[in-house]
């Protein structure tokens, strides 16, 4: 096998628990997004767009659909010979297995697929988030540094920085000191969990971490405080698009909201840089007669009778004559009946709305049960379920 | 199980859809948003479980191979079968002087010899339906049938002038054909879909040619009539016969009824075409829409209506379309009025240009204009 | 997803230990076999062959190279929409995971896979025989029976039984007593490992035997026989055909010299049931002037100037003049050197047998260590080593 | 990164392998025991990191597109760009009356403007060789050229009838080409090999046919030898020349030498080609073999010496095959006697037939012949 430049390594194993009932069943990263993709699709389509041809996509929770979605990676043009994308899910080893015990665990644990390409820099990515980069780029720039680890950093209101590994750098982008989500921030410099490594500084550190039982194999927490401490060459690339942690369903939510502006900032239109994902061979969608579609994205294979008002519709999604959906989200075959009405709403794949059903933030005529949860104004609904207004419309 | 194999004869006697097929065989005409015509005829030989189709290739066909490329969108990129293209016949083998069917499939009796399969389905590609073959299999075993040939009961004969018309007797046995009669004088219109043993066809073919015919409908089967037992199946649902840019238009207004939307797309089985990744469509804040089927990588600023819009359409605020079909990577500009036309692809409208056509007289503005 | 007639799972999580350094970085079901093959070739080609179109392959041992060995299942043209091979690795679920216990477990613990196609039968094999049986037979014969469960039976010498599930069944074939590797037989019907189960049936004593602490969770010791005590239907469906456990060093040794045979019991060259493989795109081999080869199998790229005898020769193998290689296994990329005896030998991938060096049953002249090891007259020697010579030509 | 695309040129102005070329296309021919011609073109492409290939398809080229299919095995069965079949331009287009290269590159320029390569990388089949384009691409930039074009020097002028010889002058530029001339007056083999950046080809091959010029190499670039700034890069390694019988039999024979074998299957890359599934090739005890290439899938019982054995040949007892070409799936009898014969594909050769030509003038057995 030929010496590789760069293999990327995409940490795909998280759970996603604060997704609520959109990660019941699938990992986070195989969560629906935007009206067609999954929010894997984003990180994959980065590296096939960066031209980075080899990427072990590392998996741990309910990773069937995940798996099955992922397969050799012909979604995203990636099934090449000698390259492509390669899942590795935790394995048994002559000792018996070993679950991943954290991010740098999980790389270390799959040193083996590495030894096998013998890169010069390896570019540990996650699939969690929603954003378009050329990785290439940063590669450039971490060999200009001559640099032993390059670590992705965005602006974030200061706020927020107690959320964020925090770089403080000098001049020359170099880092000087690094806080794990400090209460107190010296800088707004966050973290955007994206870093190159050069493969030999890994290996010795991911080594070195792996001795060190006090440690939570952790990059954030562990790895990079560690190589800032012993002075490493660490840089900072700053990056200015669009890039959301879509880890929470209001975050979730909002992401989705973003896509409707009348110029979004992440730019899904862009022949340059597709987002590639699963195609469901679905006929174009149909707008009756009488509806009212605006401010919304939609997909294939759907048919809207109603009024469909700053929504993302997924494929499949049936929405009923006088129906009203306002400033939600509706995955893949959901059927809205007639008369229903949703406001800042999720509805989960397969999920039915029974006629009638009255779901907002100031009113709502169903019953609250386990299908239905509320996060700060948000309703989110979970898959395969039936909706249907309570008997007694009950107030809230 | 798989004794079915396919051919689809791209070689049609009338075309008369002039302006769509200029720059590409009638096999590649877009329709429907995201098809080409072929893709029907393909997605219903695989919906079928056929997995060996060869395509009697005709004319300019470059595009048709871009098109189809591997066959991987039909799940025909196999190592065994799959998808085979029959290039057309050059030099020696045309005895009769110009490129024709019949002298097509001689040249490819070894396919045909080669394949695992008993039977031969035969389709061409102007005929638009949602079909399993298997009933067809089923019939022509069951009438105990040399060819068993597809067909529909028309109402109104006058709207299928150059359509081949069967007649039947009680027992559905056929008993005449006419070739595009510009009168018809039977209501059974022929769906050039035919279902016989792959022996008889390659004997059937063999004996024509050698008897100098050129076209397969008319020298391998009209001509064996009486000889042969061939049986008429009548299928019920609902067909698109694309043979003009009227018949093009009217039945691509015919998808804005949810009933045919849903028997076309769904009724068998899904429709397949070549993937594009394109993102879903975009309303703006100005989007009116209404009766319209719009396809996948669109924004949509203006107004809509009774139309279908291919993918990957730009259609700019103020801009008014109705009853038209724009197809893949036009843009319509701001202010611009289109009613009844037919823009093929990549055709720019410049603002505040105003086209308007005759009811049911669509204009076809051609590939690539900028107006 | 409609619904499927028969998914078969197959088992490719052993370990294969007693392949000595054969496994040493590989699961059993990825050892190469055959000059061109690996073992688990034979289980995927028979499902493709037998229009299985549905295959979820279980992993857990070192699963790397088996998992981009399979990928989407391309090699055994089972890459289908809607269908295909599904590599299912053991994950994490909100309790955190679970490895298999046993061969019962792994399929309870993917029940969920399963349960997305619904099939009306679903088939157990194991990715670790050399055969070539046509499943879709099997399954007639299930029907027809209208059984709960029908198990693969072949004859196997008396001597032998003690190493088998050993079935006796009554005169139309239905099992009436099931023996767990008896030392006492009453029969020589040893069990294949092959299992068709109706999936009712196989859901229901899957959920039992789960919540049965007292079980190890095997298809063999737990399963089978309580369905036999519970008088469910089980049949035994007769093989007659070439069938090999290459589970030992020996077995397999002998599973390759099999093939050498004037008219192998196993056809290779019967294009109706293709052995489907992955390809390496190498030149025809070259078979040089004063060099002889009989009774053997050679495959691409290799490259023959010395004599080889009753030998399977892998792809991109080096003999050099005057080499002498007989009743011997050389693996790919192998290189061997001017002079060089092997007699009964297996040589691992990428290894180097220096000039001079001697191997065989009655004489050797290099340092015994490590690399090498012997199984009953035959020598195993690893992967990626280099063998030479002892300096004082040592006699044992 | 990716800056050059290809075109594979299928037209050939002189084709002398007969007997091999009657059912196929030259790109076809099978070669070194499991290639057709093509497939060197092909990997010296994509291992020079193209991924972008058109193939100006002419003749009856069926069997080259079974052959290619998808273009997976050559990794080129991609989602953007891949393998383009270009094929034939039948009917309006051929001003000039016959198919020719340069009307194929004229109807196919929107495909070269499509692409997102600046360079061109043009290549013929005939020409079998292991290369980088890279350093062609290098060479071409250095020099400021307009054209590139490789060559070889030969030691032999007269082993090269009807090869096309480059002139050149002290620093390499080309002053005069013989197309095809029964005596060559040069030593530079032309190696029908072409880097071009793109916009300078759309526009020689435009101006040439408008000027009624029908061959690219004669009309687009010789009539410019004195305006265009041509450099010839000289390709030091093996190269095979296929254009006779003879030339055939020589260069496969050529094989057996490992320096040549190593030469040509590893130099720049392996050479790609359709996957058989075939299994490894068996020696019985009678098997007695020298100085042979033998491809997988074979069963050797005799005797073969100085040979070249395709895919999936059973030799059987006795049979002995001497100097010869056995290609795929042919038979070779118990006891029959085969010299200096070439076998095509599916040749059955019953036992006790002895077969014996000329040393240096090989008989050529054709495809599917029973003997």
């Amino acid at each position: 096998m030929s010496k590789i430049d760069c293999v990327a390594m995409l940490l795909a194993g998280g759970q996603g628990s604060r997704l609520g009932v959109l990660t019941k069943s699938l990992a986070k990263p195989a969560v629906q997004f935007g009206g067609k993709y999954r929010i894997i699709d984003f990180t994959l389509s980065n590296c096939h767009n960066s031209e980075m041809d080899i990427v072990g996509v590392l998996t741990q929770y309910r990773p069937l659909e995940l798996h099955s979605y992922i397969g050799i990676g012909s979604h995203w043009d990636m099934d090449r010979r000698g390259g492509g994308v390669f899942v590795l899910p935790p394995f048994a080893r002559d000792q018996g297995g070993e679950w991943y015990k954290g991010t740098a665990d999980a790389i270390y644990q799959n040193i083996n697929f590495l030894e096998l390409y013998q890169p010069q820099q390896v570019l540990i990515l996650s699939g969690d988030h929603i954003y378009k980069m050329d990785y290439s780029l940063m590669l450039e720039y971490h060999r200009d540094k001559q640099a032993a680890v390059t670590i992705g950093v965005i602006e974030v209101p200061w706020e927020e920085t107690h959320r964020f590994g925090i770089m403080s750098t000098n001049g020359e982008g170099r880092i000087v000191e690094f806080q794990e989500k400090p209460s107190k921030a010296k800088n707004n410099q966050a973290s955007m969990g994206i870093y190159i490594f050069d493969y030999a500084v890994l290996k010795d550190y991911l080594r070195r971490d792996a001795e060190d039982t006090a440690t939570s194999h952790d990059f954030g927490k562990d790895i990079i405080p560690r190589m800032v401490a012993e002075q490493q060459k660490a840089y900072a690339y700053p990056f200015n698009g669009y890039w959301r942690d879509v880890g929470t369903v209001e975050s979730y939510w909002e992401a989705n909201m973003d896509l409707l502006a009348e110029r979004p900032e992440l730019d899904l239109y862009d022949t340059s840089w597709r987002i590639y994902s699963e195609n469901l061979n679905l006929p174009p969608h149909y707008i009756a007669n009488g509806s009212s579609v605006k401010c919304s994205i939609v997909s294939e294979g759907s048919q809207l009778y109603g009024n469909v008002d700053h929504t993302v519709v997924f494929p499949d999604v049936y929405v009923a004559p006088g129906a009203q959906v306002k400033d939600s989200v509706l995955l893949p075959h959901v059927r809205i009946r007639e008369g229903v009405v949703l406001d800042h709403v999720i509805v989960g794949p397969n999920t039915v709305i029974e006629a009638g059903s009255i779901i907002s933030e100031q009113e709502t005529n169903i019953c609250e049960d386990a299908a239905l949860k509320k996060y700060s104004g948000i309703t989110l609904i979970g898959a395969d379920k039936t909706i249907a207004p309570a008997l007694s419309g009950a107030k809230k | 199980m798989k004794r079915m194999m396919g051919i689809i004869n791209l070689y049609n006697s009338k075309d008369l859809l002039w302006e769509l097929t200029r720059g590409r065989p009638l096999a590649a005409v877009p329709f429907a948003g995201r098809y080409r015509l072929i893709d029907f005829t393909l997605s219903n030989m695989i919906n079928s479980g056929i997995t060996n189709v060869g395509i009697l290739m005709q004319g300019n066909f470059r595009s048709l191979m871009d098109h189809l490329r591997s066959g991987k969108e039909w799940d025909l990129a196999r190592k065994r079968e799959g998808l085979y293209f029959l290039p057309p016949v050059t030099g020696i083998n045309v005895e009769n002087g110009f490129p024709n069917d019949l002298s097509a499939f001689q040249s490819n009796l070894d396919y045909l010899q080669n394949s695992r399969q008993s039977h031969v389905v035969i389709s061409g590609c102007s005929m638009i339906c949602n079909l399993d073959y298997n009933y067809g299999l089923a019939f022509h075993q069951e009438k105990g049938a040399d060819i068993t040939v597809a067909y529909k009961e028309m109402g109104d004969l006058d709207s299928y002038p150059y359509s081949s018309m069967l007649g039947l007797d009680e027992d559905g046995r056929v008993r005449d054909i006419e070739i595009n009669p510009v009168r018809a004088r039977y209501r059974n219109l022929f769906l050039e879909m035919y279902i016989i043993e792959k022996k008889l066809l390659m004997e059937l073919v063999d004996s024509a040619v050698s008897r100098g015919g050129t076209n397969f409908l008319r020298d391998a089967v009209m001509k064996n009539l009486d000889k042969l037992k061939i049986y008429g199946i009548h299928y019920q649902r609902y067909v698109a016969h694309l043979m003009s840019i009227r018949s093009y238009y009217r039945h691509s207004m015919e998808l804005l009824r949810p009933e045919v939307w849903r028997n076309l797309f769904f009724a068998n089985g899904l429709i397949y075409t070549k993937i594009k990744d394109e993102a879903p469509t975009k309303y703006n804040d100005s989007a009116r829409v209404s009766n319209s089927l719009i396809a996948n990588g669109c924004i949509v600023e203006g107004t809509v209506e009774n139309s279908i819009i291919f993918r990957g359409v730009k259609i700019h605020k103020d801009a008014v379309v109705k009853n038209s079909i724009i197809m893949q990577k036009s843009e319509i500009g701001s202010g611009a009025t289109l009613e009844n036309m037919i823009c093929d692809k990549d055709v720019r409208i410049s603002a505040g240009k105003c086209l308007i056509a005759e009811p049911h007289y669509p204009m076809v503005i051609s590939k690539g204009s900028l107006l």
